[in-house]
């Protein structure tokens, strides 16, 4: 357990609600601004991951910037088939990342096994079979806007989140459409 | 090179493979008979095919029908190795002591297929984990995590 | 681009004494207690920075120096093959984009071929310049995406992004053309999908000289510099001999002075008539086959140019192609070159609306097979070159 | 006991010090990063996102801050600190006005080359301590990369007492000429270069390495500890191209006031600037050519450099 948790844990049972939402704030708009992603680039989509921080479309712009060790990272994006012999890799991988931790599914192959669900005896339908997946991104494969559109969606879901185990915020989106959202968080 | 003058050019130099050889979709195909696989190859690379471009088996229900593909630079022509492995015994001979490349293509027919090969270094399961069970590209081979693909046709 | 070009390369490659750190004998270390040192197994993979997907390699280091490097694959393996047994000819093409995922077309053309040879399919002339003109743009985009990944594998991040700039601007032609960014299920049995959008032609023409210059300057910021030739010379070197006994094709022979490419020695649709050259090294390390793939990228440059000023109308797709092709029995076998190498597909059909069997000859298979031997007694700094040099895309090594 | 609260403050201030040219450092690699690869790197958070480097702090010092099984538990905590004090020590000399510096002493030039060396045992330590196969060979690229460019950095700085005659930093500054630069030309690149490779920047970034040991010596580390391993790698930087503008490019150069503390910032700018932008662009050494490279070409040239001024000064 991180000390940030020992410390949500306290304030909560000791009632230091107005501390504990400030904290949550500053916390989840740190943690929204800066996810680093470990590109867990299996197979065509990580053609578009690549794509997706360079030039043309650039991540590091909202603050998304791939590092491939997953100690450093706070997303997974699991880019591609992911196959019986990987399955395990990709868990131990997620196992080794910090808390607090998310996993995008990039790719229909990563949502459901894609093109592969039928037929196939190695591919994992879906990559939630093994991972908790926050964000699902549809495509075959996806392109870069949609990674894009994912990192913000995932920042609605952490403005939820409050550092205090368990315990859920209540936000209020400024464009309450269903499932748009707020788009490039509180910035605007 | 036009197929025919390949298969004179065949016939000339080994005559007792000539009668084993076929055309098939402006291919050559040479059919022979398992136990001479090794002499053959050996045989069709002293004549110019110097690479192997891939080792691959078909499920014929009795038999498991042996692919290799020779191709010839100086002739600028493929041509297809072909024998038949009989179902309850698939053992061949390894093609390994005449083209290197041919360890990891058998490898991954042993994989899928289950053909073990006589005289090769490494026989082990190359694309599939070492605990796997049964050899997939097999008509027969049944999974009960495959999900069968309705039929629309 | 003429046989010049070619000789730069042979040039070229004596210019910086070529560092080469290959260990012919080896003093085993032994332990003050008489036992051998245990060398240090270094695990890369199968989620490794360069391992260009999903490979492992087993490592094992004395120091620095890689004694012996097991590539274990099959990470991607997907079951195409056994996928394809179940879907009809035409339902297969998707299938084929998503196993050379960095060229989808080849694929999608190499199955063609095959399925057109096993139903014979005459394929209408427009179609095969079509064909021509997208292979080789994919060949563009394939090579950038292997020269940046060479780049970036000896960290030179900017070079990285500059080839990629290059392949950014070749999808987003493929997108108006097929609407797709990677896996464009274009070139199908008996033709293309699309014809092509209206200017499309003359915005190729008019962004090739932009490309060459961006290509010159690639190779003035990766090639001039000294660390990046000194990185790359006389590593991994691949004689040719070895070349063509492991069945290595493409620019990973080419780069060994083995002169085959399928384009021009075992010609196929439209390719006798235009004028390009191959680029041959002779050294056969990591150097000459990257250079190899930069010069290409100028010979495919050329052939577009070539292409599209004979391309004339007509239809692009051959008449009377049923929706279910069913084939007589039999079995075919046909190939291309490919950005990695001869890409072949077999085909055994038994005259159902499905195919028997089909088998891809993966380039990228056969040239992976060499890094155990390409790798050791260099660094494991050198290992992350090796592998890009034979540029293996793992969709197309497992399948 | 004011010297403990002395101390404290003091320390205190040097940290915040620190953790601001790590903040700004990061911010402006990204930028110049970004624009030298035609992309523009953070824009979202403040103006040209200049708050983004806050945003991953903070996000950091809020991460799990993990321990491996298999790490030697006690040096394994203990390692980033030992990189992180040497580095923030060096900035105690450098002199950030014209004739002020947080510690003048006569000695500063030999403090700001041996202290900072001290942190490659914190490296070799991170990497061993570990107990992770890349973080150990991290760790011993570390060590013999850092103690082999320990030579010519030093001797390239020799040159530059020598003609200043004094090893203290604000001294140097206010003996600067002119035509010190063309003479010292030489030892600046030897100094430069030896400094790239002793903050294990690219394209000496071989004991990181991020394209083959995925992280090199900090593999393991999470959270706040690996965020002092960064910024201790950007109070480097800082320190360095503030020691390089002061010692080598006249620093404030007689001008008091702010526009001396920003003359001299601004030449710390460009030095920074370069590294990046060499970082950026280059690839990186095999360990083989880096030796070369340091035993071969830059020991030569830092004793050449030597020969030069000890030519020149018997004319002045």
């Amino acid at each position: 357990m991180a000390l940030v948790d020992k410390l949500g844990a306290a304030l909560d049972s000791s009632g230091g609600g107005i501390i504990l939402t400030t904290v949550d704030s500053l916390a989840d708009w740190a943690r929204g601004k800066s996810l680093w992603s470990m590109p867990m680039g299996t197979a065509c989509c990580a053609m578009e991951l690549i794509a997706g921080s360079f030039s043309k479309f650039d991540f590091d712009r909202h603050g998304t910037f791939p590092r491939p060790d997953p100690r450093h990272v706070d997303v997974m994006i699991v880019a591609g088939t992911i196959t019986r012999k990987m399955a395990p890799a990709v868990k131990r991988i997620y196992e080794q990342m910090a808390e607090p931790k998310w996993v995008i599914a990039m790719g229909n192959c990563a949502v459901s096994g894609g093109i592969f669900y039928y037929d196939s005896y190695s591919v994992i339908r879906g990559v939630d079979e093994i991972l908790p997946v926050d964000v699902y991104i549809a495509g075959c494969p996806p392109r870069p806007e949609s990674m894009q559109d994912a990192v913000f969606q995932l920042r609605e879901k952490i403005a939820t989140e409050s550092i205090a185990p368990g315990k859920k915020r209540e936000v209020e989106f400024s464009l309450p459409m269903p499932g748009a959202g707020v788009r490039g968080g509180d910035a605007e | 090179m036009k197929i025919n003058e390949l298969r004179e050019h065949l016939c000339a130099q080994y005559p007792d493979l000539c009668p084993l050889f076929s055309i098939e979709f402006g291919d050559g195909v040479l059919l022979v008979e398992c136990g001479q696989l090794l002499g053959a190859a050996s045989d069709l690379r002293d004549l110019g095919f110097d690479r192997l471009g891939m080792v691959t088996a078909v499920d014929r229900g009795e038999t498991f029908e042996m692919v290799y593909r020779l191709t010839s630079r100086s002739m600028s022509a493929g041509i297809f190795l072909k024998c038949e492995v009989p179902r309850d015994n698939p053992v061949i001979q390894s093609l390994t002591s005449l083209w290197p490349a041919a360890n990891w293509h058998e490898r991954e027919v042993y994989d899928m297929f289950g053909i073990e090969f006589e005289g090769h270094p490494d026989m082990r399961r190359i694309l599939l984990p070492p605990e796997w069970e049964g050899y997939p590209l097999r008509k027969d081979y049944e999974d009960e995590r495959i999900i069968h693909r309705p039929d629309y046709i | 681009m003429n046989a010049s070009s070619i000789d730069r390369i042979t040039s070229d490659a004596g210019e910086v004494d070529a560092v080469t750190l290959k260990i012919t004998e080896r003093t085993k270390k032994i332990a003050t207690d008489g036992t051998p040192v245990d060398e240090l197994v270094v695990n890369v993979g199968p989620s490794h920075p360069s391992t260009h997907g999903v490979c492992r390699v087993i490592t094992h280091v004395d120091g620095e120096i890689v004694t012996k490097a097991e590539p274990v694959i099959g990470y991607l393996h997907r079951g195409v093959e056994k996928i394809a047994e179940n879907r009809t000819y035409l339902q297969v093409v998707p299938l084929t984009d998503r196993l050379d995922y960095v060229g989808s077309m080849y694929t999608n053309w190499a199955y063609s071929r095959s399925v057109e040879r096993l139903a014979g399919i005459r394929v209408p002339e427009r179609a095969e310049y079509l064909r021509v003109i997208t292979c080789e743009m994919q060949r563009m985009a394939s090579h950038m995406m292997s020269l940046g990944s060479t780049s970036g594998d000896s960290g030179a991040t900017t070079a990285f992004i500059y080839s990629f700039d290059i392949r950014e601007r070749v999808i987003e032609f493929f997108e108006d053309l097929c609407g797709s960014r990677l896996t464009y299920n274009y070139v199908r049995p008996g033709g293309v999908s699309m014809e092509v959008p209206d200017g499309w032609f003359d915005d190729i023409l008019a962004w090739l000289p932009i490309a060459r210059q961006s290509l010159s300057e690639l190779d003035r910021l990766f090639f001039g510099n000294h660390i990046a030739r000194g990185r790359l010379k006389g590593i991994g070197v691949l004689s040719a001999e070895d070349a063509v006994s492991w069945g290595a094709s493409g620019p990973v022979a080419r780069g060994s002075g083995v002169n085959w490419d399928l384009r021009k020695h075992d010609t196929y649709s439209v390719y006798p008539r235009f004028d390009f050259d191959v680029p041959i090294g002779s050294n056969g390390d990591a150097y000459d086959r990257a250079r190899c793939r930069l010069f290409e990228v100028y010979e495919s440059m050329r052939i577009i140019e070539q292409a599209i000023e004979q391309i004339e109308p007509g239809p692009i797709k051959a008449d009377g192609i049923p929706r279910l092709i069913a084939p007589r029995p039999g079995d075919a076998y046909d190939h291309i070159e490919s950005a990695r190498g001869s890409l072949g597909v077999y085909l055994v059909s038994d005259g159902s609306p499905r195919p028997y069997r089909m088998k891809v000859r993966s380039p990228a298979f056969c040239n992976l097979a060499l890094l155990p031997m390409l790798a050791e007694g260099h660094t494991l700094s050198d290992l992350v070159i090796v592998l890009g040099s034979l540029d293996p895309v793992f969709g197309e090594v497992d399948r | 006991m004011t010297g403990y609260v002395g101390g404290l403050v003091f320390g205190l201030s040097g940290g915040m010090v620190i953790a601001l040219a790590a903040l700004f450092g990061v911010w402006w690699e990204r930028k110049v990063a970004g624009r030298i690869q035609m992309r523009l790197g953070p824009t979202e958070i403040g103006p040209a996102g200049v708050f983004q480097a806050l945003a991953d702090t903070i996000k950091l010092l809020l991460k799990e801050d993990i321990t491996p099984r298999q790490a030697d538990k006690k040096l394994f905590r203990v390692a980033p600190f030992l990189v992180f004090t040497p580095i923030a020590m060096s900035l105690v000399v450098i002199p950030f006005a014209n004739g002020w510096a947080p510690l003048d002493t006569s000695v500063g030039m030999l403090f700001y080359l041996a202290v900072p060396a001290v942190s490659v045992i914190g490296i070799l330590i991170a990497g061993f301590s570990s107990g992770n196969t890349y973080a150990t060979l991290g760790g011993i690229r570390g060590a013999a990369q850092m103690i082999s460019y320990e030579l010519p950095r030093t001797l390239s700085v020799l040159a530059i007492a020598i003609l200043a005659g004094t090893l203290a930093p604000v001294e140097v500054m206010a003996r600067y000429e002119w035509w010190w630069f063309p003479v010292s030309l030489l030892g600046f690149i030897v100094f430069f270069i030896s400094s790239v490779a002793e903050l294990n920047r690219a394209p000496f970034n071989i004991p990181e390495a991020d394209s083959e040991l995925v992280a090199g010596y900090f593999a393991d580390y999470s959270g706040i500890r690996w965020a002092i391993f960064m910024m201790s790698e950007y109070g480097g930087i800082v320190a360095t191209s503030y020691f390089g503008a002061a010692i080598f490019l006249g620093g404030s150069q007689g001008i008091g006031g702010v526009l001396g503390v920003l003359l001299i910032f601004l030449k710390a700018i460009l030095l920074i600037t370069v590294i990046i932008w060499v970082g950026w662009t280059f690839p990186r050494f095999r360990s083989d050519q880096l030796l070369t490279l340091a035993w071969k070409v830059l020991t030569p040239m830092a004793l050449v450099q030597i020969v030069i001024v000890g030519v020149i000064i018997p004319w002045l």
